[in-house]
């Protein structure tokens, strides 16, 4: 057979740049203003454009424009930006600390922190996140205490997934927002499901939902747009689109790169919105959480952005992409671009700037310290090892008591 | 009482939660309007309107799913897949999410989802409607699996299986919809005058973990679930050796008690199931009972099950354990 | 809970027509010679009229039209006339003989003759077919023996399946006809490969699959459009949207009843055609071969035809729709239309249709009365049950040569 | 002969074959240009050429279809699942397809795909980085299911998975990859010196279905695979009982011969794996081993093995069984 095969028989995509290589991105052709905001009773038809442009509402100069202009106050913009700072120091807190041993695992959310930031202020409370990994940020939003998010990534007694998942697997039910599960692509089709409870309880809920570029090529993908489409599910679809898994570039999750018009032909509203956007990811959240609200359905968003950082702290992306490629991105820096804007429109200042994010610094340093005060993965204490057998089910069955007894006698001995 | 088949019991226990809970919502694969392809779901939709008793798409991967989402939010959903040789595309949402999310969750979410399945030969369905992946899903901690076998024991572990707040998997013998079924394809009784056919009309539950002793003997244990045990019942007959004949009902967790009880009096065993003998769940119960017995133990466990190889169509009474093999492996544990 | 359901809180679709409500389907807009035959290397962007259309080559007048018009020879429509009044004749001998106990279940083709059939002919005889269960007529266009076909469906001794699976389940290697398998949705996304290694290959091989309307909602479906977009597979795959998946309606398969627009977010030239019309299948279909043939990629095709009879044997649609439903299809009778069409173009009469009808009445007939001579299910013989033992491994281990003599024990005995 | 570690003799094995056969092809997530998570594919795209090795999209149903599609027509693929808790989605694939279709097609059309995957606990994974899922494929007939345990036996063993016509289903414990493991993870020695890590640069296989004595001796058998082989001679050393360590190797088919042989010896017998106890493919082979076996048996055949519980993170050593456990079960089969 040997003869017949062609130098490269196969059409196998690759990445644009690979180490070693010039980085760089064509310029974005879309700005602020292009796109109009539609009734949010419009057909998936009539959001033809909005899926193959971009929405933007913050310009290369800083400033807002457009319908799509959320038009938030001064103090809303500055919560989301604390939000988005404190999350990044938050990180790179907690990466220093891994690297120290003081939890296995982190993943960082370094340039996409507007997406769970911007979007979940743009919802109700009583509305259900179901995030991946990569939308820890939420939960600043819904109030959650900094010190329990530390206990669980170091995995001490404290840690309220009582030890039993990896780091950034949270849960937060107070806050609504629904446990983290490593699999990836499953939460997308589930949301549907969380969605449907809702309406059929008659409540003003809506649920939101994210999966990764890499992840949409999972079938869970696929059950979520057709369920959420067929039955009405007042959902919000996101596909974060921040152009890698792990090391695969998303020329192997989309021929043509666009995600966002993928939602068309189920007759989902479908929008790409820049993601390091805070305003346009806000605008575009609200309008869909609007529909859902109304009754008219569920709404398919591609947030077009880009993991700044390595997927986790077990990758190293150097050997995969040009090292500076991030800086290229036209996209820019979520937080940059927000703090930028603030500072146009007279609300901010560089001084602000630098004594909140110092103010940040020492809150997290504090939870951190209050945090390891309950133990860190590198010394314990740990979650007690009876946790093993807590909730498997509502009560523990014969052979489980049975176990754990079995497991007590070997570590009490 | 009234006397019913297993569809109308099974239709009946769907009936009683539906009155009974408005949390509870059902779907499937032509389960809405049609009533369901071996007509379990029957007139639901008329009764009880077609938002909580609906067609879903055809996708198992994504029935799981929703009723998951369904199940975290407080309602406490009942899906059918068609047959339980589908399941498998729904295999990663059952056991890598369903059965675990109270436990990664910290107890902060849990999944109250039934899963029913016609399981099992017997129908000239070949490979792909005929397999009894039971199983498949005992390895799973975070499930419960059972396997009913007559119209009585179908409703109230149906009824228990929804009111369990634990995501249940739950196996219905499509050979015994209509009819006890005892292996052989020539004389087909209908499950009219069974005595396990009386099914009262008003709720009742057997618990989850229960075994049924199905009949009781001194010389021999012989355990089973689902069709099977209508297959033992005539072997035991046959066999002329005093058996106790126990169907487990619940594989997940198991009822222990009623079998070690059981083998302790009579020293011998047979297991019997449809599924290929290789990692069956007669393995982990032979496993279990050495363990536990081994000092009662007068001869060795003997398993009767199907082949390890799929599921045949025209040639599957070649396949489906009846009673003479049944009856010749009770008679082996009696040699020595 | 209860008080805050409304009636109908959830959104679930239903069927347009149900027992006891007139039939009646809107006309349709498309007419042959509206659209145009793009040239093959266009790109997914220049179908979207091709797939939001129709591509109709039969006219009502029974004229053929259009740039799809496949000007085929009046002695290959015959072929193609003739393939399909033998499904149609041999499907009915089958369910006759399957009320009769001779076979245990059967499904046809009723009404959907044309897809296999022309869609077949269209290929090469190198190409491969991955069929459903409703694809039998393409081994008629691949010459295979009728009496074997019966023999495997009535699961006598000379079923070249060995009586392993359920009728209706064939395969035939030597006419690339690979092996129907019951699970719906999972030949879609292995054709994807077989495709592809063809291609590894360096061979002009190309493969062509088809899934249910129904079946689209699996997983299978969105891996096979993926990966078949993204490393180009020399694939085609079709959509036979017959309105119905057993009693549940197209409603349930897809919000906006389109499946053709399906493939293009995915960057696949998409086409609707008329499934009815055999030129027209005939032509898209010849067109998808020379896309992929020439290295170009994938082609999605949505057949839209209507399920004129009950799903299968076990199934009694008057229970979920007009019993009369399937004669108001806008897209009429395949059979019938070719018929007139050869008659309009002078190739045909009534007189050579009703003697080719009874010289295939005859011809099915006497393989039926071959293919009996081997037994069938009613009474046997059947395939020997050793074939239960073999071929489950290229060679049985150990386990099996015990079990297998176990089997013939009993069987002996 | 050199020294490798598992991580570079499953590479040589994949350089191997796809030096030897044409036909052979490889893709997964992460597995062409960045070398796969673990480094098993590190530099074989650059070898090989890149429509030979690549990445995949991020769909394990996908690349189980397509390597199917591929498999039956003429080509040998080798795909990798990332973690094997991640084989779920592909599990209707493999279950009902991969292992039926020679048999379904009268033997017309065969699928000689190898699933590769990293199995099993020690790295801090939690629930779903750490699952040992064999079991749930020892169930389905046509499948093979092959546990490597050492660099030596994971190259000779994937090459006879890649040559074998069958679907082959072959697990490497990732705990292993750089070091034997024995059950302590504060001592962590690396292959370096172990005898099962020279491995020859060339060719040569082992065949399955083949079991592996690991040590010899004459009170105890134990039975093990995979990671947990390096924790029970541990587990004999610190037992001072002269046992038999039998690393099966292959589960589907497993070597019975050697196993029963053993037995026969020692009257004793000990099962060890990672995965959780119910329904585990310790319970195949207690169950077959009792009744290959009952006479000569002195005492229950214990299991010792994970628990049946999702797998924890932080405390993932109370949960995988140590020497300790092992010990203590050796010891117990020896009481009477
Ligand atoms: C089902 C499944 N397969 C594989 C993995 C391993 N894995 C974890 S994250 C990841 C990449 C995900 O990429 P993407 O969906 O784009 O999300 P991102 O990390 O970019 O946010 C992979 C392959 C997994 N967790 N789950
Ligand atoms: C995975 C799977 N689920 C369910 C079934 C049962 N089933 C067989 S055919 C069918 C309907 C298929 O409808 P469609 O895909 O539209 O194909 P059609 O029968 O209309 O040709 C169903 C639900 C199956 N065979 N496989
Ligand atoms: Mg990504
Ligand atoms: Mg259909």
């Amino acid at each position: 057979m040997s003869e017949e095969h062609g130098a490269d028989p196969l059409h196998i995509p690759d990445a644009p740049h690979r180490p070693g290589d010039e980085a760089g991105f064509v310029e974005w052709p879309w700005s602020p203003g292009d796109l109009e905001r539609p009734d949010v009773d419009c057909d998936a038809s009539e959001t033809v454009a909005l899926a193959e442009g971009l929405v933007r509402v913050l310009g290369d100069d800083n400033k807002s424009s457009g319908e799509w202009d959320p038009k938030l106050s001064t103090e809303e913009m500055i919560t989301g930006l604390e939000h988005m700072m404190r999350l990044r120091i938050f990180d790179d807190r907690m990466m220093k600390m891994q690297r120290t041993g003081k939890l296995s695992f982190y993943m960082r959310s370094f340039g996409e922190e507007a997406v769970a930031i911007a979007q979940t202020m743009a919802l109700k409370d009583q509305d259900w996140l179901f995030p991946t990994y990569r939308q820890p940020g939420a939960q600043f939003v819904r109030g959650r205490d900094m010190v329990s998010m530390i206990c669980h990534c170091i995995g001490n007694e404290m840690d309220n997934v009582k030890g039993r998942q990896m780091p950034v697997h949270y849960t937060y039910r107070e806050g609504r927002f629904i446990s983290v599960s490593s699999p990836v692509g499953t939460q997308f089709s589930q949301a549907v499901g969380v969605a449907l409870a809702s309406g059929y309880k008659g409540l003003d809920e809506v649920t939101i939902t994210w999966i990764g570029d890499g992840a949409s090529a999972e079938g869970d993908y696929h059950y979520a747009l057709n369920f959420a489409s067929i039955f009405q599910a007042p959902v919000i679809l996101n596909v974060v689109n921040n152009q890698w898994a792990i090391s695969t570039h998303k020329n192997f999750a989309s021929k043509n790169g666009n995600f966002a018009v993928r939602g068309l032909p189920y007759g989902i509203p479908s929008v790409r919105v820049d993601g390091n956007d805070f305003l346009a990811l806000y605008s575009v959240t609200a309008w869909a959480r609007e529909r859902a609200s109304r009754g008219l359905g569920p709404t398919h968003i591609e947030v077009l952005t880009y993991r700044a950082g390595a997927h986790s702290s077990s990758d190293d992306p150097s050997r995969y992409r040009p090292s500076d490629i991030h800086s290229h991105w036209p996209g820019g820096d979520p937080i940059d671009r927000l703090r930028e804007h603030l500072k146009e429109t007279g609300g901010w200042s560089d001084e602000m700037h630098q004594k909140l994010s110092e103010k940040i610094d020492s809150e997290v340093m504090a939870a951190y310290k209050e945090a390891v005060k309950f133990g860190d993965l590198a010394n314990g204490p740990y979650p007690s090892s009876d946790a093993i057998f807590t909730e498997v089910y509502e009560s523990p069955p014969w052979h489980l008591e049975e176990q754990w007894d079995e497991m007590k006698k070997w570590r009490d001995s | 009482m009234p006397n019913m088949n297993m569809v109308e019991s099974v239709n009946n226990a769907l009936d009683t939660m539906l009155s009974r809970d408005n949390d509870v919502i059902m779907f499937g694969e032509d389960f809405g309007y049609f009533g369901g392809v071996f007509r379990t779901s029957d007139g639901l939709q008329d009764k009880h309107g077609k938002h909580r008793v609906f067609d879903s798409p055809l996708s198992e991967g994504g029935i799981a799913a929703t009723a998951f989402g369904m199940g975290i939010n407080g309602l406490r959903p009942v899906v059918e897949i068609q047959f339980a040789d589908y399941i498998f595309p729904a295999y990663d949402q059952i056991v890598n999410e369903m059965a675990k999310v109270r436990h990664r969750s910290g107890g902060e979410f849990w999944c109250p989802v039934t899963i029913r399945t016609p399981a099992g030969g017997g129908i000239r369905g070949g490979h792909h409607h005929s397999q009894s992946p039971e199983a498949q899903f005992t390895h799973t901690p975070g499930l419960k699996v059972v396997y009913c076998s007559t119209p009585y024991n179908a409703k109230g572990l149906l009824i228990s299986a929804i009111e369990d707040n634990d995501p249940v998997i739950f196996f219905e013998p499509k050979r015994c919809y209509r009819g006890p079924f005892y292996g052989d394809p020539h004389n087909v009784p209908t499950w009219s005058g069974h005595p396990e056919a009386e099914v009262p009309e008003s709720h009742y539950s057997i618990p989850l973990g229960q075994a049924r002793l199905a009949l009781e003997g001194s010389q021999c244990t012989v355990i089973s679930w689902g069709a099977m045990v209508h297959v033992c019942e005539r072997a035991i007959a046959e066999s002329g050796v005093s058996c106790d004949l126990i169907d487990l009902q619940t594989l997940v967790p198991w009822d222990r008690e009623a079998v070690v009880k059981s083998i302790e009096k009579t020293g011998r065993c047979v297991i019997v199931h449809e599924a290929p003998k290789t990692s069956g769940f007669g393995a982990e119960m032979a496993a279990s009972i050495q363990e536990r017995c081994f000092w009662s133990l007068e001869s060795p466990i003997e398993r009767v099950t199907g082949w390890d190889t799929p599921f045949p169509h025209t040639t599957e009474w070649d396949y489906m354990p009846g009673p003479d093999r049944v009856a010749a492996a009770i008679a082996k544990t009696q040699e020595d």
